[in-house]
C-alpha cells in the first residue's frame, strides 16, 4: 500500500527536496532526459511501477483513490521537479484524464473497476477528441454513438489520437444527439474498450518520422450503457470541466528550458559565444525564457493562494510555443553547415539533438488549441473584443 | 488580470494606485504634459508641490530622515500608476534617485536639509552623474581650504532649469565623491534642450564651482554603492512606469478599436485587429510579471539574482511599453498620428524613458554577461 | 514656353543624366533634403516656377498641356532623381491629381481653364477624399451635395486633407445620391474653389507638431454644375481610374534610403559599427533595403515594357513602411541616452534628425490604405481566397 | 505575376519551366524523396539518368566541353523549377558545382572525360572541398614520380556513396590544385550520414590515396577562381531552387487552407489566415525579385555588384524558403505535423538548401562587411 502522508502540509521547499531526492534514487538513469518526448508504455514501465508503488504516480488524486492529493502549489512544484530531474513522460491521460474526470464525475462502479487498473498499467488510456473535421473545431464532431439496449454502438473516426498505437482504453466523445440548438449539446463520453471488435488504430508517422498519433477507427464497436461518463449528451461541459489548473502547465517553460540548455551546449562548443551577433540573439531568447518564468509565476501565485485560473492563462501556452520554435531555429543557425544532418550533432560536453527539437517545436503551437485559437480566446474572454 | 498584482496584505498598495487614480482626475496628465511642453520648462512646480502633499515623494527615504520608510512594492505602485495616469514629472530621478543618493550618504546636516527638502518639494535635488554615453562620469574636484572646487560637464540632467541644487558625483585624489552644488553657485551653466515626453535634459557644466566643504554627502566606496544602488533601484521604478504605460496604452487601444466603426462593423471585431491587440495585451502582461518578479526578488536582498531581475525587468517592460504604444498609434489610425490624440503621449514618455539608464539591446547583454561569469 | 521634346525615344541612361545636371543647377541648394517631408507652397515656390518654365513640373501630362509627356518607365527615372538629388516635395496635387483627371475625364473648359493655374502655381490643389467615418472605409463618405439650379450646396467635413491650410482649391468627392444598392454608386467628384463662403479649414497638428493635414468644413458651399469631372454619381470609378502606374511610388524606396544614411551616419559617429551586434542588425536592414529595390524593379519592368500593374504591386508599399519604420526604430537604439531628444542629433557629418524621422515613419503604414487594407486588397486580389 | 520572371525572348526558359513540369508529373518529387530516404541513399541513379536525358545536367557547360552552353538565366529557371517541383536529386552539387569547376579547368582529357561523363549522367564527380566550418579545406596532397598522394578528410560532401569520382581541392607544396579521384581508389573511406532531405551527406577520408598525375584538373590561382566562381554560381542556383520551394509552399497552402472548413468557413476566409498568407506570398515574391537581380547582375559581368547581388538572394530565399515553408505547416494544422504530408518534406529540403553554402546571417554579414570595404 502506497505511503499515506499530507503533502500539501509541507513547506513548498520540503516538498521539493523529498521528491527530488527519491526521484534521484529511483529514476533509471538511462530514462532520465530521453531523447523521445513521447516513449511508449513499455519503455518506461518500470519507472511508471516505481511510481505506483510509492503512490506518486497520480499527483492530484485524492489519497483514498491511491493519489497523492496535491493541491495546486504543490502539483506546481510536482510538475517543474519532474522537468528539471529530465523524468521521461509517461502515457498519462488515465492519471491526468480519465482519472480526474471519473473521480468528479463517475460512478462508484466505474472508479472501483478503472482506477486501480490505471495505477497497475494495466489500463493505458488515450484521449479519443479531435476527427479529421473537428480539430480547432472540436464541437463539430461527427463520430456517432447509438443507443441499442443497454449499448451504444459507435462508429466514426477519431484522428490525433496521442499514443492510441499502444493504449488498450479510450476516452471517447461521441455524437449521442443532434437536435439541439448548439453543437456542443449531444456530444457523451463514452470509456471504450480498444480490444472490442471493430477498433481499428492506424499511426501517423509524424515530421520527426516517429509515432506518437494515430487514427482511430469505430466500425459498429458495442459499448456497454453503463460506460457512459456523467449524463447522456452532457459530455462536452464535462470534457471542459475537468482541465482545470492543469492548463498552466501547457505554459511551463520546460520545453524551452531543455532547448536553450542545448542550445547553450552546441554554442559553446562550436564558438558561437565568441561571436557577439550571436549573444545578442541568444540573450534575447535567454531573457524570454527569464521572462516566462516570472509569467509562470504570476499565475502559479494564483493557484497557490488557492485562486482559480482564468482564460487569461493561455498567454502562457502561446509565449512557451513560440519562444521554443525560435530557440530551437538558433539551433539551426548556429549549426551552420551541420543543420541539414539527421542525427544529433555531436560536441564534447555530449549530444544535441538540434533537428529533433527543431521539429518538436512545430507541434505545441498547433496541439492543444492552435495558437491562433488561443488568441480568439484571450480577446474574447481578456479584452471582451465583439464579434 | 492585469497591473502589478503584489502582496498587500493590509490593502495599503491598493490604497496608494487609487490615490494616483484621484489625482490623476483632478490633474489629467497629459493636460499637464502638453503645458509644460508649451512652457520649454522642465519641472511644473504646482503639480510637484501637489505631489508632495500627496505624500509621493521620498517614499522610501528612512523614517529618521522625514520619510515614509516604504519599500521597493510602494514606490513601484505609485510608479507604475503615474505611468498609466501619464503624471511625467520626473519623479524617477527627483525623488526615487535623489532618494537613494541621500539614503547612501552620511549623516550630517546637508542630507538632512535636503531629505527633508525633498519630500517638502521645496529642494529640487537634481543628480548630476552621467556622460555622454551614460556611464558616470564624475567631474574633477579639488579639495583646498574649507571648500571644494569643480570642474567638468555632465549630461542628461532632469530639471537643471528648476533644480534648487545638484547632486554631483565628482573624482577627488582617486577618490569619488558625492556632493550638493547649489543650482544658482558661481560657474555652473545649464544647458537644456527638449526631450520627446515634453521636457527638458540638459547638460551641466561646472567651471571653477567653489562649495564649501561640509557640502560633502559621502566619499570612498560608499559612493560608488550608492550610485549602484540608485541606478537599479531607478531602473526598477522606469520598469513599473513602463509597465503602467503599456496597460493603459492596451486599455486605450481595446477602447478606441471598439468604438471605431469602419465597414460598419467595430475594429475591435476583426479578427487581425484581436489577434493585434491579444499580443500587446500579452506584451503588457509579461512586463507586469517581469516588476513584480523584480521588486519580489529585490526584497529577498541585494545580489546577483535581484541584479539580473532588475535587468530583465527594464528590458522587458522598456520594449513592452515602446512597442505596445506604438502599435496603439498605429491601430487609432490617422488620429494616432495626431498631437491632439493622447496615444501619442503614451508612446513618446515610453521612448524616452526607455532610454533612460540603458536601453533593452544593452541591458540584455549585461544580464547574460553577469550571469554566464557567475555560472 | 517650356521646351518640347520626345523624352521618351531617349535611353534611361541618357534622360537620367540630363534631368540629373539640370537639377543639379537649378535645384537652390538649400532645398536640397529638407528636413521638413511636406514643405508649404511658398517654401518651394521657386522650385516650383524653375520647373515649370523648363517644362518638368509635370511629367506625365501630355505636352500638348505643358507636361513632358513622360511614358511610365521614364518617369520612374524622374522620380528616382528626384529621390536621389534631395529634390524638396513639392504640393503636388494639382499635379498628380487634378491635372490626369481632368486631362483623362475633363472638359475643354475645365481643361483650358485650370490646366494652366496649375502650371503657374495659382492654383494650389489640395484632395478631399477621408471623412470622420470614411477612412479605410471611404466609400462611406457624407459629404453631401445637393443640386439647387446650376449649383451644388455642399456641406459636410473632411479630413487629413495634406496641405489644405496652404491650398485655395479642393478635389472632393461627395455624395450626390445614396439610392443605389453599392454605396460607391453616387458618389461625384467636384472642384472647389477653398476661398468660397462657407470653407473653413482647421490645420491638425501631428505627432512632429507640424501641420501637414487639416480638416475641412463645408457649410451651404456654393459650386457650380460645371465644376462637376465627368459625370455626377459616378464619381468613385473615375477617382479610382486616375490611380495608374502611379501607385508603383508608394513603394519608392527613398524614403528608407535617406533613413538609412542617416543611420549609418550616426552609428558611425557613435562607434556602432564596432559594435558586431549593431553590425547583423544593420546587415539585416540594408539587404531588406537592397532586396526592396529588387523587388520595386520586378514591378518597374513591367511598366516599361508597356504594361499594367497589378494590385500585387502593393506588396511594395507594405514592405517599405515598415522598413521605414524598422530603420528608424534602429536609430533610436543606436542614440542610446540621446534617443529621448527632440531636435536633431549633432554628428561630425552633419544633423542626424532621428526623432523626426522615427515619428515620420509612423504615417506610411497608415495612410493611402493602411497596411491591414492592403492586405486584404492582396488576399483577394492576388492570392484570390474566399471571403 | 510570380516565378522567375526574367526576359525570354524565343520561349526557350518557358520551354525549360514546363519540361521539368512535364518531368514532375512522369516522376513526383516527393515520392521519389520518400523513396530514397527509406533506401538511405544519397542518389537516385534512375531519376538522375532521367534527368540527364532530359538535358537537365551541365547545362552551362561550354559547347566545346560537350554541354548545352547555355547561361545563368536557364540554369535559374531550371533550378527554380527543381524547387517547385521538389526533385531532391543534389544537382546543385554534382552539375552545377561540379560543372563550375570543370568549365574553370585546364583543357585535357580527364577534363573531357569527366565533362562528357557528367552530362550524360554515367560519372557521379562528387565535389570535396569544405572542412568543418564549410570554408574551403584543402587536403594535403604530395607529388613524386607520376603520382599524387592525398592524405587528409574532407566534409559535407554529397553523393559520396554514388560517387565514381571525387573533385578534389588538394594543397601541394603552398599551391592548390585541383584532381579527380576514382572513389574506388584505394584508401578512401566514406562515412555517410543521413540529412534532413532524405539523403546523405558524407565526410571523405583520403589515407595515402594515389592518383596518377593526369588526374590533376587545375593548379596555382586558377583553382581559386574556379572555385570562387562555383560556390557563388551554385549560391544563386540554390537561391533559385529555394525560390521555387517558397512559391510553390504558398501555393500549396493557400489551397489547402480555400479547402479545409473549421466553424463552417474556409479557413482561408479568416482575416488572421489571410494576412498570414500575403506575408508568406510577399516573402516568395521578394525572393523571386532577389534571384532574377542576380541573375541579371551577373549577366552583367563578375565583380563587387554580382557578388553582392549572389549574398543577398541566396540569404533572401533561404531565409524565404525556410520561414514560408515553417509557416506553411502551421497553416496546415496537426497535418502539416504527419510525414504522410508532403509540406513538411519542402520545410525540410528549405532548411538543408538553406545550411548549404553559408546560411542567411553569415551571407549578410558578408555582403555588408564587403560593400563598406568598398565604399
Amino acid at each position: 500500500m502506497a505511503e499515506q502522508q499530507d503533502w500539501n502540509a509541507l513547506s513548498d521547499a520540503d516538498f521539493r527536496a523529498i521528491f527530488r531526492s527519491w526521484v534521484e534514487e529511483n529514476l533509471p538513469p538511462e530514462l532520465r532526459f530521453m531523447r523521445k518526448q513521447r516513449p511508449v508504455f513499455e519503455e518506461v514501465a518500470e519507472w511508471y511501477h516505481r511510481l505506483a508503488e510509492k503512490g506518486w504516480l497520480s499527483p492530484v488524486w485524492p489519497q483514498e483513490y491511491g493519489g497523492m492529493g496535491l493541491d495546486a502549489g504543490k502539483h506546481i512544484v510536482y510538475v517543474e521537479e519532474w522537468a528539471r530531474l529530465g523524468c521521461p513522460r509517461i502515457p498519462d491521460h488515465g492519471i491526468g484524464l480519465t482519472g480526474p474526470l471519473l473521480i468528479r464525475y463517475g460512478t462508484d462502479a466505474q472508479n472501483d473497476f478503472f482506477l486501480p487498473k490505471i495505477l497497475s498499467g494495466e489500463h493505458v488510456w488515450c484521449q479519443g477528441y479531435s476527427e479529421p473535421n473537428a480539430g480547432s473545431d472540436l464541437a463539430s464532431l461527427k463520430t456517432a454513438a447509438v443507443r441499442d439496449g443497454d449499448d451504444f454502438i459507435v462508429n466514426g473516426q477519431k484522428i490525433w489520437t496521442t499514443l492510441a498505437h499502444c493504449a488498450n482504453w479510450i476516452l471517447l466523445l461521441a455524437r449521442t444527439s443532434s437536435d439541439g440548438p448548439k453543437r456542443q449539446n449531444g456530444i457523451t463520453v463514452l470509456l471504450v474498450d480498444m480490444t472490442d471488435p471493430g477498433v481499428t488504430v492506424r499511426p501517423i508517422p509524424n515530421l520527426r518520422q516517429e509515432t506518437d498519433f494515430c487514427e482511430v477507427f469505430f466500425d459498429n464497436v458495442r459499448v456497454p450503457a453503463a460506460n457512459v461518463v456523467g449524463e447522456v449528451d452532457q459530455g462536452w461541459a464535462l470534457a471542459k470541466a475537468v482541465l482545470g489548473h492543469e492548463r498552466i502547465f501547457l505554459g511551463a517553460p520546460s520545453r524551452p528550458e531543455y532547448a536553450i540548455k542545448r542550445l547553450e551546449r552546441l554554442a559553446k562548443d562550436r564558438g558561437a559565444f565568441d561571436d557577439p551577433g550571436f549573444v545578442a540573439r541568444y540573450a534575447k531568447l535567454r531573457l524570454d525564457l527569464y521572462d516566462l518564468g516570472s509569467a509562470f509565476e504570476r499565475f502559479a501565485r494564483v493557484l497557490r493562494a488557492g485562486g482559480d485560473l482564468g482564460p487569461d492563462v493561455s498567454v502562457l501556452k502561446i509565449f512557451c510555443s513560440e519562444l521554443y520554435q525560435r530557440i530551437t531555429e538558433e539551433m539551426l543557425t548556429v549549426a551552420g553547415e551541420e543543420a541539414r544532418f539527421w542525427d544529433d550533432l555531436q560536441t564534447a560536453e555530449g549530444e544535441v539533438d538540434a533537428m529533433n527539437l527543431y521539429l518538436d517545436s512545430r507541434a505545441p503551437a498547433i496541439f492543444g488549441g492552435s495558437n491562433e485559437i488561443q488568441r480568439g480566446v484571450l480577446a474574447k474572454g481578456v479584452l471582451g473584443l465583439p464579434s | 488580470m492585469t497591473g502589478l498584482i503584489l502582496d498587500d496584505e493590509d490593502g495599503g498598495l491598493a490604497l496608494l494606485h487609487d490615490s494616483v487614480a484621484g489625482f490623476a482626475a483632478r490633474h489629467p496628465g497629459p493636460a499637464a504634459f502638453r503645458k509644460r511642453r508649451a512652457a520649454g520648462a522642465d519641472l511644473d512646480r504646482d503639480t510637484w508641490a501637489k505631489m508632495a502633499e500627496a505624500g509621493w515623494l521620498g517614499l522610501m527615504l528612512p523614517e529618521e530622515l522625514g520619510g515614509a520608510g516604504l519599500g521597493l512594492p510602494e514606490q513601484a505602485v505609485l510608479s507604475e500608476a503615474l505611468g498609466r495616469a501619464l503624471v511625467t514629472e520626473p519623479l524617477a530621478q527627483l525623488s526615487v534617485f535623489a532618494g537613494m543618493l541621500l539614503a547612501g550618504a552620511n549623516a550630517g546636516t546637508e542630507r538632512a536639509r535636503l531629505a527633508e527638502g525633498l519630500i517638502a518639494g521645496s529642494v529640487i535635488a537634481a543628480p548630476a552623474w552621467q556622460g555622454r554615453k551614460g556611464a558616470p562620469a564624475p567631474v574633477e574636484a579639488r579639495v583646498s581650504g574649507d571648500g571644494i572646487t569643480l570642474s567638468g560637464r555632465v549630461e542628461f540632467v532632469s530639471a537643471a532649469q528648476s533644480a534648487t541644487d545638484f547632486l554631483v558625483l565628482a573624482r577627488s585624489g582617486g577618490e569619488d565623491i558625492l556632493l550638493s552644488v547649489p543650482a544658482d553657485a558661481a560657474g555652473v551653466t545649464v544647458d537644456a534642450h527638449p526631450t520627446l515626453d515634453g521636457t527638458m535634459l540638459a547638460a551641466v557644466s561646472f567651471d571653477g564651482t567653489r562649495v564649501a566643504a561640509d557640502r560633502q554627502l559621502a566619499g570612498g566606496n560608499s559612493v560608488g554603492t550608492a550610485l549602484d544602488r540608485a541606478i537599479a533601484v531607478t531602473r526598477l521604478m522606469l520598469a513599473a512606469e513602463m509597465a503602467g504605460i503599456a496597460t493603459r496604452a492596451i486599455e486605450e487601444t481595446a477602447a478606441y478599436t471598439i468604438e471605431r466603426v469602419q465597414f460598419g462593423k467595430r475594429i475591435a471585431s476583426f479578427q487581425v485587429v484581436q489577434h493585434r491587440l491579444v499580443d500587446m495585451w500579452a506584451d503588457a502582461e509579461f512586463a507586469n510579471a517581469a516588476v513584480v518578479h523584480a521588486v519580489e526578488t529585490c526584497a529577498e536582498g541585494q545580489g546577483l539574482p535581484a541584479d539580473l531581475a532588475v535587468l530583465a525587468a527594464k528590458a522587458r517592460a522598456g520594449d513592452a511599453a515602446v512597442s505596445i504604444t506604438r502599435r496603439a498609434i498605429h491601430l487609432h489610425g490617422a488620429m494616432g498620428f495626431t498631437d491632439d490624440c493622447d496615444i501619442g503621449l503614451f508612446m513618446k514618455r515610453a521612448v524616452a524613458l526607455n532610454a533612460t539608464l540603458g536601453q533593452p539591446e544593452e541591458l540584455r547583454l549585461q544580464f547574460v554577461a553577469r550571469e554566464r561569469v557567475a555560472a
